[in-house]
């Protein structure tokens, strides 16, 4: 459905959504920190720390792309487009990877 | 070509080759451009016909359907397969063998090289084969690589600035860094090129070849130059083969260079012309040179080193001999 | 102003689904992943390629969370009032849709009010690396972390690096054990003794380099979102007279914008903050 | 849509009623921006070619005094009319960034893609015509930023047009300044390419769907896509480079340098040098195809036109750019193989090279292909775009040792290297430009451009260029050095040195052969035979519009009825049915 010829009613859901969306943010806000200062204290290797910090933001961040910026009701243009940035952002991530593992200088 | 590029026994093509690796990275090189000919005087030939037999003129017509060329397919298909096998057949494994075969540590001259702006310095072990200690708070000018005195090991290391001794058919290992900017590691004539990196460590190596000593070597790049041929820029790294007689007279002596600077060698020249001499017979001073080759600032382009080859007997009595006096050469 | 009329200015595409603006802004978006792509992949590079001991083992040991957590909240507030005034406009309550709009601009100085605590902070808060170890409160220490006493000459910076000179000598007032200041009582060191020093800028070190450079960056952001929603609550009234739709349009395409900001930071804050 | 046009229309006659600032200076309109971004690009060409020359009079006669402009230069740059080491370096770093960043992308793409695209698709202007004004003010900013480097103390940025650091965190304030010069730049291209793909998408013609648009317009579009996915790291590694520069961070600084004998413990040290080099060639790589597929796109239009047939196999020429435009983001680090690659990335990073060798291949087959059975006329633009072909033919094959590893050994950082990208992008690139502006310049200005003058510049110049490019090859595979003040001073280059004087007198008489072009566009702008709407009769949609097109460009909103390239269609009473036009059965 389309933004463009949207009635009251429509809008009216829309909000709901809002206002859950908005709260479920800001428990995954809790949680982020609280699972941080639990895994500090348990000592968890950085790699845990770091998938779980991941995944709690990308579930943020898809709250807000879906439903913020209405994402989840976009034409499958969009996501041929944001499929093909979300691809070079990968191949940006590697650069670590590539200038650190083969490499036959010693740091 | 020759006229233009070489004033030396140099190669019009590729610099003459004085390492071991070197003759798999020429025929690469060959079978490329071979394989680029092959492609391109074809398609320009065709092109060349098509411009000629199809051009604008009365009564000549285009054809709307175009035509039906599984010939372009073929060619497609043909140049992927052939860039395959240059890539599997030719490139990696003398990439591999490059980067992944180091000489054994028994069996290998190592040293260390280290760059700055915008000279070369080299450290040798030594007849103890260790290394001493340096650290960055000792570096100066009379001690570029910061040797720790107070280290045993360094007490019979050498340390020489831009010139650099090797012995011949025997693995060199080069432990390659930098102290301040990127530099690059390059002896266009044993085809060895390696970027020098600040905070990390390179290694790469070579062997030369058994001949290739540098006495060796500077008189096959003997050349005899027509005077009115004899630019100084062509010549300033040329010295006389022989000894040059007008009437028993010698106007240069074997040895003798053509000038230090543009000005002394044009007025050289000049006298030599005047002299009555009709050509020069020269050689380098010294064939082998290592240079800079990324930019690294201002006097990138006179940042080079010398390279002097020696027989292993040779180079065992240089080592000897240079580590006695561990006082640095600061001749720079 | 423009004389001719642009095509799909205000209905949708019917292949994107969107019209022109809309479309424009998820583009310049796709750019700005890339953007911060770009420094989230210097972070990784510079946290995996530090030797131990480089890098913090947790954000908390420097940066302030709880603040930073508040942020966070600031932040999603501002997010859910933004899409609030859209929402409004959508129903053709335009008032309504103004006080979304003001107070999602009140949250964004919020925020920024709260970053310059913290940045400040950073700031006045000084490291001192020694060339051998020194006595300090009993114990000896190679480097003393704490606040530049009045009496210390004003560091320097060096022109060709931008890192501080070594002064003559600091007096410096060492932190207590939980990095509290005003503990202990102020040291002289002088210049000679110094190896490096530092305040908690971004010259500090790799960590603070990146927290300042991606922090910095995003506020950035949130100031450009501010003059524009600054723009929309003074000017808004006009547009909305002359053409509802396209107001409409403009706060949506600005929402779109807003929220990217607020998810750069739903990454920034636990990659910065947390780990 | 006809409610629009009426309305449109009816605003024509406003347009002359603007003042002076607003119709020439701040001007909305593509087509003036176009004529901006082109005007504004061609000065730097000229520019950067300029100081080109000046270097190839140090590289000729290294030491000695340059000729006529010598002495007025300053002592940052020359010292008694002899360029210094720091002139040599700031003039190079600055011919690679003017030509690439200011003449080159912003002629192809600003300049043309501005110009002729909206026109192509049957927009009446671009989807956001005031971003556009923006897109060009930012760049003619970051252009001027990026002079008055040359007036700064210390000079302008000397550390390359790659500027690897810690060389260029070393480097003085010049350095500062190409940086911010960069930012602008950049956000100028982002800017116009959201422009450029919102107004392809969205604002084609009715009729004109994607397989119908003309091969230049989809040339633009994968150009934009790169330029608004590969430009934001560069600006990012900037924004790094400036803190480490301003703010003293180390992000490419790594520990324990020493500077000219001082360790340099007052920095944190931990950054990577190579970090810099690979978000730099994330966006450089990317950026040789920005360069060529706009190239690409008008000598296609130019051939199809000009051999009076449709172009051989449009649609492989379609999905071949797609394939460069994305292969592109993933070969950058072939620019990196002498850093200490190993073997598993050389391997991946030297096959996707190779693979991406074979789209390019096939663009250039599909297009000489074209040339069999037609009906070629050798007008100006069309001796342009035929010479784009073996010269961008020579470009791409010498690629290929460049791009194995194992050869690229002996070749890294040598002359090959430059006459390897300069044939892709000076007789290739500039030569497809000047097709453009030849082929073009009527539409703009509804006068052709002198044929007799034109040939006068086609044929020196290409025998010139490639005087100056091909000895380059020759002196690479001696081994002689790029950016190299003076080459002499190695045995090799000293070697070489007769090949390095032919090519500066190349480079001389090149410029001698700029004049005729000079010469033609000043003179036929006011004097140029005039000529209808579409004096080459060709079918694409800008040729439908009145010469020059008013605002708003199309009389009447057009239709499309057929694909792009309907030249010679049998049972036609002409030899080509223009797109607008509905084809009688």
């Amino acid at each position: 459905m389309s933004h463009h010829e949207m009635s009251v009613e429509d809008v009216k859901k829309h909000v709901r959504t809002y206002i859950a969306v908005f709260v479920a943010l800001l428990v995954f806000t809790g949680i982020t920190v609280g699972v941080s200062m639990l895994g500090q204290n348990q000592g968890w290797t950085v790699t845990t720390a770091v998938l779980i910090a991941l995944f709690v933001a990308s579930i943020k961040g898809s709250l807000v792309a879906c439903y913020f910026m209405h994402l989840i009701s976009e034409k499958s243009m969009l996501f041929g487009i944001l499929a093909l940035c979300a691809f070079f952002f990968l191949v940006l991530l590697l650069i670590p990877v590539i200038t650190v593992s083969d490499n036959v200088g010693v740091h | 070509m020759n006229l233009l590029l070489a004033s030396t026994h140099y190669g019009a093509w590729t610099p003459p080759l004085y390492s071991q690796h070197g003759g798999s990275i020429d025929k690469l090189i060959d079978v490329v451009h071979v394989f680029m000919f092959v492609i391109f005087i074809p398609w320009a030939i065709f092109f060349v016909y098509c411009l000629m037999n199809f051009r604008a003129r009365p009564g000549h017509k285009a054809t709307y359907t175009p035509i039906k060329a599984k010939v372009s397919k073929y060619a497609e298909v043909g140049v992927a397969i052939f860039e395959a096998f240059l890539l599997l057949g030719m490139s990696m494994p003398v990439w591999a063998d490059y980067k992944n075969n180091p000489p054994a540590p028994d069996q290998r001259l190592e040293m260390r090289v280290v760059a700055e702006q915008f000279q070369w310095n080299f450290h040798y072990s030594g007849p103890d084969g260790k290394f001493g200690a340096t650290r960055s708070s000792l570096i100066s000018a009379s001690n570029p690589i910061g040797l720790a005195e107070d280290d045993p090991a360094s007490k019979d290391d050498i340390v020489r600035v831009n010139e650099c001794h090797l012995p011949v058919d025997k693995p060199i290992y080069l432990r390659l860094t930098s102290k301040d900017v990127i530099h690059s590691f390059d002896i266009p004539t044993m085809r060895v090129k390696q970027d020098v990196i600040p905070g990390m460590e390179i290694p790469i190596w070579f062997t030369i070849d058994k001949n290739a000593t540098t006495d060796s070597i500077r008189p096959q790049m003997k050349t005899v130059v027509p005077m009115d041929k004899a630019e100084w820029y062509k010549v300033r790294h040329l010295v006389a083969a022989v000894d040059h007689k007008v009437k028993d007279e010698v106007v240069l002596a074997k040895g003798a260079d053509l000038g230090a600077d543009l000005t002394k060698g044009k007025e050289l020249l000049e006298q030599l012309r005047k002299k009555g001499l009709t050509e020069l017979t020269l050689e380098p001073r010294n064939p082998l040179e290592i240079v800079c080759a990324q930019l690294c600032g201002n006097s990138h382009f006179k940042m080079k080193a010398q390279v002097m080859t020696h027989t292993a007997e040779d180079f065992a009595k240089w080592l000897t001999e240079s580590s006695k006096k561990p006082e640095m050469q600061t001749d720079f | 102003m423009s004389t001719t009329v642009i095509p799909h200015d205000l209905e949708p595409h019917p292949l994107t689904g969107m019209y022109n603006g809309k479309f424009g802004i998820w583009l310049f978006l796709a750019s700005e992943i890339m953007l911060f792509g770009a420094l989230f992949s210097t972070y990784v590079l510079l946290r995996v390629g530090a030797p131990p001991g480089q890098w913090p083992a947790h954000g908390s040991e420097i940066l302030n969370v709880p603040l930073a957590t508040l942020n966070t909240a600031v932040l999603i507030s501002s997010s859910v009032t933004m899409v609030m005034s859209w929402a409004a406009l959508k129903m053709k309550k335009f008032g309504s849709a103004q006080v979304w709009l003001t107070i999602t601009f009140l949250c964004a100085g919020a925020f920024l009010v709260v970053k310059y605590f913290e940045y400040t902070d950073k700031f006045h808060h000084y490291q001192v690396w020694l060339n051998d170890p020194m006595p300090v409160g009993g114990h000896e220490v190679t480097t003393i972390k704490g606040h530049l006493t009045a009496d210390s000459p004003k560091l320097e910076c060096s022109e060709k690096t931008g890192a501080f000179n070594i002064p003559e000598y600091v007096i410096i007032t060492p932190d207590g054990d939980h990095g509290s200041s005003g503990h202990g009582e102020a040291v002289r060191v002088e210049g000679s003794k110094i190896k490096r020093i530092s305040n908690f800028g971004p010259r500090h070190s790799p960590y603070l380099a990146t927290y300042f450079t991606m922090t910095g960056l995003h506020g950035l952001h949130i100031v450009g979102g501010m003059v524009v929603i600054l723009y929309f609550m003074l000017v808004g009234g006009a547009i909305w007279k002359r053409s509802p739709e396209k107001y409409t349009n403009r706060i949506e395409c600005t929402g779109l914008y807003w929220h990217f900001v607020d998810l750069v930071w739903i990454f920034l804050f636990p990659v910065l903050y947390l780990l | 849509m006809s409610g629009h046009h009426d309305h449109s229309h009816g605003h024509h006659d406003h347009g002359h009623d603007l003042p002076f600032w607003r119709k020439y200076i701040f001007s909305v309109d593509h087509k003036m921006i176009g004529c901006q971004y082109t005007v504004t690009a061609l000065l730097f060409l000229f520019f950067g070619f300029t100081l080109m020359m000046i270097m190839r009079w140090q590289l000729a006669y290294p030491g000695q005094a340059i000729p006529f402009i010598g002495q007025y230069l300053s002592k940052d740059i020359a010292a008694d009319g002899v360029l210094v080491g720091d002139g040599y370096n700031a003039f190079g770093a600055m011919h690679g960034t003017i030509m690439v960043f200011l003449a080159i992308v912003p002629l192809a793409v600003g300049g043309f893609g501005n110009y002729v695209l909206p026109l192509q698709v049957g927009a009446p202007d671009m989807a956001f015509p005031k971003l556009n004004m923006m897109s060009y003010w930012v760049y003619f900013c970051g252009g001027v930023t990026m002079l008055t480097s040359f007036f700064i103390k210390g000079g302008a940025a000397a550390s390359g047009w790659t500027s690897y650091p810690p060389l260029s965190v070393f480097a003085s304030s010049g350095q500062t300044v190409w940086l911010l010069g960069m930012v602008l730049l950049i956000t100028s291209s982002l800017l116009g390419s959201v422009n450029f793909i919102v107004t392809t998408v969205q604002m084609r013609a009715k009729g004109l769907s994607f397989f119908r648009l003309p091969f230049f317009v989809w040339a633009q579009l994968v150009t934009s896509f790169l330029l608004l996915l590969a430009f934001p790291p560069l600006e990012a590694a900037g924004v790094l480079q400036l803190m480490d520069r301003l703010a003293g961070t180390s992000f490419f600084m790594p520990s324990g340098l020493v500077f000219s004998s001082e360790p340099q413990t007052h920095m944190s040290g931990g950054g990577s040098p190579l970090l810099w080099q690979h978000l730099f060639w994330f966006l450089a790589h990317p950026e040789v195809y920005v360069l060529i597929l706009p190239a690409m796109g008008i000598v296609s239009e130019v051939i199809a036109t000009n051999t009076r047939k449709p172009l051989w196999g449009y649609k492989s020429l379609v999905y071949s750019v797609i394939f460069l435009g994305f292969m592109s983001f993933i070969v950058w680090a072939h620019h990196m193989f002498m850093t200490g690659m190993g073997t598993t990335l050389s391997t991946f990073f030297q096959a996707t090279t190779m693979v991406i060798s074979v789209p390019s291949v096939i663009v250039l087959t599909c297009l000489i292909l074209s040339l069999y059975g037609a009906s070629i006329r050798y007008n100006t633009p069309m001796l342009f775009a035929l010479a784009f072909l073996p010269m961008f033919a020579i470009g791409g094959l010498t690629g290929l040792p460049l791009g194995l590893t194992a050869s690229d050994i002996h070749l890294h950082d040598t002359y090959y290297v430059i006459g390897h990208f300069h044939y892709v992008v000076a007789p290739g690139t500039i030569f497809a430009m000047f097709a453009g502006i030849y082929y073009w310049f009527p539409k703009v200005t509804g006068r052709k451009m002198s044929e007799f003058l034109g040939k006068l510049h086609f044929w020196p110049s290409f025998v010139f260029i490639n005087v100056v490019f091909m000895p380059m090859f020759f002196q690479g595979m001696a081994g002689l050095l790029r950016r190299q003040y003076d080459q002499t001073e190695q045995l090799h280059g000293s070697i070489a040195h007769g090949l390095t004087k032919m090519s500066s007198y190349g480079a001389w008489l090149l410029a001698l052969a700029q004049l005729p072009f000079i010469i033609n566009f000043f003179y036929s702008m006011f004097k140029g035979r005039k000529v209808d709407a579409n004096p080459w009769e060709s079918t694409t949609l800008e040729w439908a519009a009145p010469s020059p097109p008013p605002h708003g460009n199309f009389d009447k909103t057009p239709v499309v009825y057929c694909g792009p390239y309907e030249y010679s269609v049998p049972g036609k009473s002409k030899d080509y049915c223009p797109q607008h036009v509905a084809m009688e059965a």
